[in-house]
């Protein structure tokens, strides 16, 4: 896509810059590769104060993640003719995340739009920022209730751990056998709630008798740890049939795993990832089935949601309706409870459909 | 080289210090025979354990930090220490795999990249801390982080992913000669190549002699400047190296690759027996920590002890390691001073 | 490293305040302050003050006892997991039902036996400090997977999330740092205007003429790895309160920061000088340049690179400084070359 | 070895008129001195003589302010110790200049060990080559063993064995016996005079006068920095040859007699396994008790027991009656001991404090009970003691640092005697220092006995023993080899009972 040549172009002279000028900052003004619109869009938004003026908080600015979702966003944001500061740590630390809040409440945007890294480390400024007439749009990764005008989920959550179960029922041999789950970090909340309501799927819906979870192992979103873990698991449980990877890093990194064991037809690879990084591994037959939301159709509604709080089109309140054209096949959206907003179901992607997306 | 142990005059009676005298020469044995217990009661356990896909696993994991802690180790025997090595590992693997995904070179071209990249951060540090004369613990101090932020600032958050790498190249990690994967073929091959330098030419002498007693050294004429130098240029190589092996084997790069890796390859270096005041240890010991590590880490999860184990017993294994290095050699400098009285 | 060795060797003529870290520290600080407000309009607004030190304040805290440990000769860098340990335990004993008064003191306990565990292994083992507290770097953080694990835990009562986030009533001070300038004020009042300190900077100094003297070098190592330990363990508390949620990974990264912020505070990394206004001063400096860049929507890759090389250029001035100070001494005449004018990269760790 | 016996030729080296002063004090002072191949030529002075001086600017480690060093009659400056050893100078230092954690063979060959095609080292050789070394040293030595813990003596060897491998033709031995037992000194001469057989030109640096005579064929006297004499020593008695060591025209400063009070430090049968063993004597209130004996005889090892700095195997310390053991320095402390050690810079003083913090130092926690430094207070003590003893400074905020060595040592005593001590051990008071400050460390240490304090006076410098102590008691090899009342207490007794003789036969020394 257009972001990742850009993030190429930028990167390759960036690489040049460090083999040839050594480790000198004023590379940093010539690639801010990282908040491609931080810098001018401040700058911008402090000369034409009209402009409606938007914060990006993601968990961290690294993960590729958040950047297929700010795709959206910026979308939404040419169409509602506001600017976006993208701000945020290095590495998904609750403690990291809250100073940009607090920033970003000094710098009077009009809107927040942020994924949580923890719910409440986060609330009481968001609480802050709300005060402050600041509206407070979380997304993927919730902030504690009362910490936000309105959350947009990308997905049901026990519609997910229901999925999650429902992909290792199908890819384990007559829905028998052992499972074993590849999270992201111990602590993350969107994870360890996906499993939480998968365990309980599990054990309650008699149609999963046959699974057996034997394990839940912690890749810490790294690469390298998830690599190290699949390993393991590969070793210590030989007839291990599924491992179900709730994460992007996490999925890709038991796919490599697996295929590279050459173990492809025996344990299979489910959970939630990027299509691009699974299209290998669904033609290889290691992960047929898996499944994502369209991550930048999230970060769109998420702007327009915040452009509507901000005009006053909506508040935030249960029960109200509001459509964005392109989302949700046109119907109206429902405020739920808690002023949540689900986006829609995931997408399960396999052979047929997955070459159809791009992100 | 051996170990930081003391050996008396042959007149010493055979006391009980001997035997300490041989553990402590021979750390590199000690670690081994650790090994195949600790692997004899793991394989009791899980009887994986002992399996050749488990050990080679293990074993190509482990050489990536056995690598890093080569270089480590160069810098560490000249009474020095770099804290940057996992920033230049992350650096250089951004770097590498971005290249690649770019078409910018053929698989070759990439690792001699790489490999350059290193050589040239580590002779960043070199600079600093020669030249500018900063602290070694400062100045690498500081350029973990000048490192890390350049990889961010070169990667945002694009990732690699393992498919925008050339095929076969990833698989490299697996292949093997004879039997042997190529990763610790490469591990071996770094480890003899460095003992052969250390030990057997007169400029890997000095590494020792500058650790052992910068002030004889100085008076002897040694240039300790440049032999500290060319010790950060080589350990920026080794992480190069490492760096590489990194997109090698696990493919997915971003800018926070390599996260943690300068605990693991410095405590892979205290294991295996490197004195962090100089003068003291071996390529092959720094090596075989890095081994025992991965070992460990490896044993825990299939006796299924939780991963959250593996931090606490690392620190644990670093302080028994530290510690029981500091008790020989207390107990052999007691023998030999006894051993003085007449 | 630094030109500043503590009131007590320094002269007080106003030339050699002139030449004194800190002054440069302070002229840092006006320039940086000028330069935010020029770099963005939100600066100095009212508010931004609590802002920019809060997210600093753990750090800054345990960055007051490591001074004192630097300049003893000595390092901890296990003050992030004992941050992280105290942290979990705190949660734990909360969501087992232990009143938070209770949770606390057991907390601090842990600090000071986490702290008594380096002083031993130090002082009394005889071991590098630098590899003990990278073994219990991992040991605490360890400990504190094991007891927490995977959970987070938060609804923490209100008042428990007030010494973290509150504010003191009519301003936008929030309390850390309250707690960080008393603590500041009594350490610098030991470090500076007690014996206690001037044996500190002895043993830093010269451990051999110290033990001499009669200082109970590994006696006050220890205490001081206590107290790193204790003062640790608070941060802890303080960062779960600020983010009212307690986690296994809390302050995981800190030690660097709070290594490089004392260092920048004109501290010794081989021990003998530096001072508590220094390293005050050092975390004014860091806390503004941060909240600067943030401000001025410079990502957080620049910061990391710029806090590299302040790092490293606030060792390479005094270097340099002191080695023509002392190249002229020799020609003078008179005094030896002092010791440390070594190559610093040939020296051991301490 | 092809070193040709060369007689007619020129010296082998020839220094003249070389003079080297460092700060304050005048090191050398035009001296000459040349050495003959297949010569031993001792050289011989006191503490302060400026033996050692010379050696460094032989060994190129000083280059000297003035004059000319001649190699085989070529005027040859020496740029460095490097480019010394080039020159076939070697030289076997007091304390030897090893690697701790390299090996013997290693250690013996470092620079240049032999090597094959490619610079590839040859271990094989190198062992092959240092065994051969040792085995003509006849000494036992682990080749293959790091020097880390070896004793002093081994290491002595080492550095012999390391003059021997590079095929010296001017050797110079610096006090090389001063840490050997008797065995290993016959071995030591028998493989000098070998050398010297050879043609090899040897300096050889020595406090023991019997040495001398034994193995040297001519001696150089320096006193204070000045050629004294250079003659045979066949020409030479030892009595002589303290003459001219001793001779001096500055008289020391000697003790005043004062009414000595009763003992009140007794110490028997102390014994530290493997440095000294059953060390027995008593100090009085108002005593100057000498500790003689030569480097290494186990003095200072005493001291550093009686102040809890070491701890002893067995024997009992009585203070007063009570018996003591000190765990730490500041314990000894508590219990009135005051040491002033032997390296003033590594544990005398701290040297960037400024006089008054370390003149206060030891006495903090009393001088301060409420916690907190009172500067005034301070600065007061620090003058007190500081003018007492006057110690040129430009006040006690001045760096220790900046002050001259004598100074220095003033300031030391200054704060020990802050400390208020019953017992004071002095180590080696006077080395290094000029000999005006000298004269008054003197005063001060007598003034001190007068005012009813017990002193332990360790010393090299055998003139200032005997004008300075009441009792000598004499150590060799770590044990008490003579006790010497002030009355009948001669250098040659001393001299005697330290190189292990009974001090029963005194040598003739009216004159």
């Amino acid at each position: 896509m257009k972001i990742r040549t850009v993030g190429r172009g930028l990167a390759l002279i960036s690489v040049a810059a460090v083999v040839f000028a050594a480790c000198s900052s004023s590379g940093g003004s010539t690639a801010p590769s990282t908040a491609p619109s931080a810098a001018a869009s401040s700058g911008a938004s402090a000369a034409a104060g009209a402009a409606l003026k938007i914060g990006y908080l993601p968990k961290d600015i690294v993960n590729q993640y958040f950047a297929a979702a700010k795709t959206g966003i910026d979308k939404g944001a040419k169409e509602s003719g506001s600017t976006v500061i993208q701000v945020g740590p290095n590495e998904p630390k609750a403690d990291l995340q809250v100073p940009f809040i607090k920033d970003l409440t000094t710098q009077k945007v009009d809107s927040i739009i942020i994924s949580a890294d923890d719910k409440d480390a986060v609330a009481p400024d968001l609480k802050a920022a709300m005060a402050a007439g600041i509206k407070v749009v979380g997304f993927d990764s919730s902030p504690a209730v009362g910490a936000y005008n309105v959350f947009v989920n990308q997905v049901d959550f026990s519609g997910v751990g229901v999925n999650l179960a429902d992909w290792a029922c199908e890819l384990a041999p007559n829905c028998t056998g052992d499972i074993a789950i590849l999270s992201a970090a111990a602590t993350a909340t969107n994870q360890n709630a996906w499993i939480d309501l998968m365990k309980k799927t599990l054990s309650t819906d008699a149609k999963y008798k046959g699974l057996n979870l034997v394990d839940t192992v912690y890749g810490d979103d790294k690469p390298d740890v998830s690599t190290t873990q699949a390993q393991a698991l590969l070793t210590k449980y030989p007839n291990l049939k599924v491992i179900v990877a709730p994460t992007t890093v996490g999925i890709l990194a038991a796919a490599q795993v697996v295929s590279a064991a050459k173990k492809s037809d025996t344990v299979k690879v489910t959970g939630l990832g990027f299509p691009n990084d699974m299209k290998p591994f669904v033609k290889d037959g290691t992960s047929p089935v898996f499944g994502l939301w369209s991550v930048p159709d999230l970060g769109y509604l998420a702007e327009q949601v915040a452009a509507k709080l901000v005009s006053g089109e909506i508040k935030g309140t249960e029960g109200e309706q509001f459509s964005v054209k392109g989302l949700n096949g046109d119907k109206p959206y429902t405020i739920g409870k808690d002023g949540v907003v689900v986006l829609g179901p995931a997408f399960r992607f396999d052979k047929t459909n997955v070459d159809n997306f791009n992100f | 080289m051996t170990d930081a142990g003391v050996t008396a005059t042959l007149d010493v009676p055979r006391d009980r210090s001997a035997w300490l005298g041989v553990v402590a020469r021979q750390r590199e044995l000690s670690l081994v025979a650790i090994m195949v217990v600790l692997g004899a009661l793991v394989s009791i356990a899980a009887p994986q354990f002992l399996t050749v896909d488990n050990i080679s696993q293990v074993a190509v994991l482990a050489s990536i930090v056995a690598v890093a802690a080569v270089g480590e180790a160069l810098v560490v025997i000249t009474r020095n220490v770099d804290l940057s090595v996992e920033a230049m590992m992350g650096l250089v693997a951004y770097c590498v795999a971005v290249s690649l995904e770019n078409h910018m070179f053929g698989a070759p071209g990439a690792i001699l990249f790489g490999v350059g990249i290193g050589l040239v951060l580590g002779m960043i540090n070199g600079f600093i801390v020669t030249i500018l004369r900063v602290p070694a613990i400062v100045a690498t101090l500081g350029t973990l982080s000048i490192f890390r932020g350049v990889d961010y600032l070169v990667a945002g958050s694009h990732q690699v992913p393992r498919s925008g790498l050339p095929p076969g190249f990833t698989d490299a990690a697996h292949n093997d000669i004879f039997g042997i994967p190529i990763f610790v073929f490469i591990a071996v091959v770094v480890v003899v190549v460095g003992s052969v330098l250390l030990r057997w030419t007169t400029f890997g002498r000095q590494f020792y002699a500058v650790g052992s007693n910068p002030e004889a050294a100085a008076i002897l004429g040694i240039p300790s400047r440049l032999v500290v130098f060319v010790a950060f240029a080589l350990c920026g190589l080794m992480a190069g190296i490492a760096g590489v092996m990194y997109v090698i084997e696990f493919g997915t790069i971003n800018g926070t690759s390599a996260g943690g890796y300068t605990l693991q390859v410095v405590a892979a270096v205290v294991v295996g027996g490197v004195g962090i005041f100089g003068g003291t240890g071996t390529l092959a010991g720094a090596a075989l920590g890095a081994l025992f590590l991965g070992f460990i880490a490896n044993a825990l999860i299939l006796i299924g002890l939780s991963q959250f184990w593996l931090q606490a017993i690392y620190g644990l294994v670093i302080l028994v390691a530290v510690s029981a290095d500091a008790y020989i050699l207390r107990r052999l400098q007691r023998a030999a001073s006894l051993n003085r009285s007449r | 490293m630094s030109a500043a060795v503590g009131p007590f060797t320094e002269g007080r003529s106003w030339t050699r305040l002139l030449a004194r870290w800190e002054t440069l520290l302070l002229v840092a600080l006006l320039v940086l302050i000028v330069l935010g407000n020029a770099l963005s309009p939100f600066f100095l607004t009212s508010g931004n003050f609590g802002n920019l030190i809060a997210a600093l304040m753990e750090v800054a805290i345990m960055a007051l006892p490591m001074t004192l440990i630097i300049i003893a000769g000595e390092i901890d860098l296990s003050v992030e997991s004992m941050a992280g340990l105290s942290s979990a335990i705190l949660g734990f004993l909360w969501a087992a039902g232990v009143p938070m008064e209770v949770a606390i003191a057991v907390v601090l306990v842990v600090g000071v036996l986490g702290g008594l565990l380096n002083g031993l292994l130090v002082a009394r083992g005889g071991l590098p400090s630098l590899v003990v507290t990278l073994g219990t770097l991992a040991l605490f953080r360890g400990l504190a997977l094991i007891i927490l694990g995977p959970r987070g835990v938060s609804d923490f009562p209100p008042g428990f999330t007030e010494i973290g986030f509150g504010h003191v009533p009519g301003t936008d001070i929030p309390w850390p740092f309250v707690i960080f300038l008393a603590l500041a004020l009594i350490l610098g009042v030991v470090l500076h205007r007690s014996w206690v300190g001037r044996q500190v900077y002895a043993i830093g100094k010269n451990t051999g003429a110290a033990r001499f003297s009669g200082v109970r070098v590994a006696r006050v190592k220890i205490g001081l790895f206590v107290l790193t330990g204790l003062i640790a363990a608070v941060a802890g508390v303080i960062l779960t309160s600020r983010l009212s949620t307690s986690r296994a990974d809390a302050g995981q990264g800190m030690t660097l920061t709070v290594v490089t912020v004392v260092l920048l505070g004109g501290v010794n990394i081989f021990g003998g000088s530096g001072t508590i206004p220094g390293v005050v001063l050092a975390v004014l400096v860091v806390a503004v340049m941060q909240n600067a860049l943030r401000l001025a929507g410079v990502s957080v890759d620049v910061q990391s690179i710029a806090l590299g090389l302040l790092l490293i250029v606030s060792v390479v001035i005094p270097t340099f400084a002191h080695q023509a100070k002392s190249a002229v001494d020799r020609v003078v005449g008179g005094r030896p070359p002092p010791a440390d004018s070594v190559p610093r990269g040939e020296r051991a760790l301490s | 070895m092809t070193a040709t016996p060369a007689v007619a030729a020129p010296p082998r080296a020839e220094l003249n008129g070389i003079s080297k002063r460092f700060a304050a004090t005048q090191a050398l002072d035009d001296v000459t001195l040349d050495l003959v191949a297949g010569e031993v030529h001792a050289l011989v002075g006191e503490n302060g003589a400026g033996k050692s001086t010379l050696v460094k600017i032989l060994a190129g480690v000083h280059q000297p302010d003035s004059g000319t060093i001649a190699l085989d009659g070529q005027a040859t400056p020496i740029n460095g110790p490097a480019h010394a050893r080039a020159l076939g100078i070697a030289v076997v230092h007091q304390e030897p200049r090893l690697f701790p954690d390299l090996t013997v063979a290693e250690n013996v060959f470092i620079g240049h060990a032999p090597a094959r095609r490619l610079g590839v080292l040859d271990w094989g050789a190198t062992r092959r080559a240092a065994k051969a070394l040792f085995a003509e040293l006849d000494v036992r030595l682990d080749v293959g063993a790091p020097v880390r813990g070896l004793s002093m003596a081994d290491q002595q060897l080492i550095e012999i064995a390391k003059s021997l491998s590079v095929e010296a033709r001017v050797l110079i031995l610096d006090e090389p016996t001063a840490s050997l037992s008797a065995h290993e000194v016959e071995r030591l001469f028998t493989i000098v005079r070998n050398l010297r057989a050879r043609g090899v030109a040897i300096l050889f640096v020595s406090h023991r006068l019997d040495e001398v005579f034994e193995l040297c064929d001519r001696a150089t006297v320096f006193r204070d920095g000045r050629h004294v004499i250079t003659t045979s020593t066949s020409e030479l008695t030892t009595a002589d040859l303290v003459r001219h060591m001793v001779g001096r025209s500055v008289s020391l400063f000697p003790k005043v007699d004062t009414p000595i009070g009763d003992v009140f430090l007794e110490i028997e049968g102390l014994t530290r396994e493997g440095v000294f063993r059953d060390v027995t004597f008593d100090v009085r209130h108002g005593e100057i008790v000498g500790l003689a004996g030569l480097v290494g005889a186990g003095r200072t090892e005493v001291a550093r027991v009686l102040f809890g700095i070491d701890q002893r195997d067995a024997g009992e310390v009585r203070l007063d009656g009570a018996a003591v053991s000190f765990a730490s320095p500041s314990a000894a402390m508590d219990g009135g001991v005051a040491y002033l050690p032997e390296d003033r810079h590594q544990e005398g003083l701290v040297l960037d404090f400024s006089i008054a913090q370390n003149v206060t130092l030891p006495i903090m926690p009393r001088l301060f009970p409420r916690f907190l430094v009172n500067a005034a207070t301070e600065r007061a003590v620090a003058n007190d003691y500081t003018e007492q003893f006057n110690v040129k400074m430009t006040g006690v905020e001045q760096m220790v640092g900046a002050l001259s060595g004598g100074n220095q040592q003033k300031v030391v005593l200054a704060k020990w005697l802050a400390s208020r001590p019953r017992l004071l051990i002095l180590d080696e008071p006077t080395r290094g220092i000029d000999i005006g400050a000298k004269v008054e460390v003197h005063r001060i240490v007598s003034e001190l006995a007068a005012s009813g304090l017990g002193i332990i006076l360790i010393s090299s410098d055998l003139p200032e023993v005997l004008a300075m102590s009441d009792r000598i008691i004499v150590l060799h090899e770590g044990r008490v080899t003579a006790e010497i009342a002030r009355a009948d207490a001669t250098e040659e007794r001393v001299m005697f009972a330290a190189t292990g003789n009974l001090a029963a036969d005194p040598v003739d020394t009216h004159d």
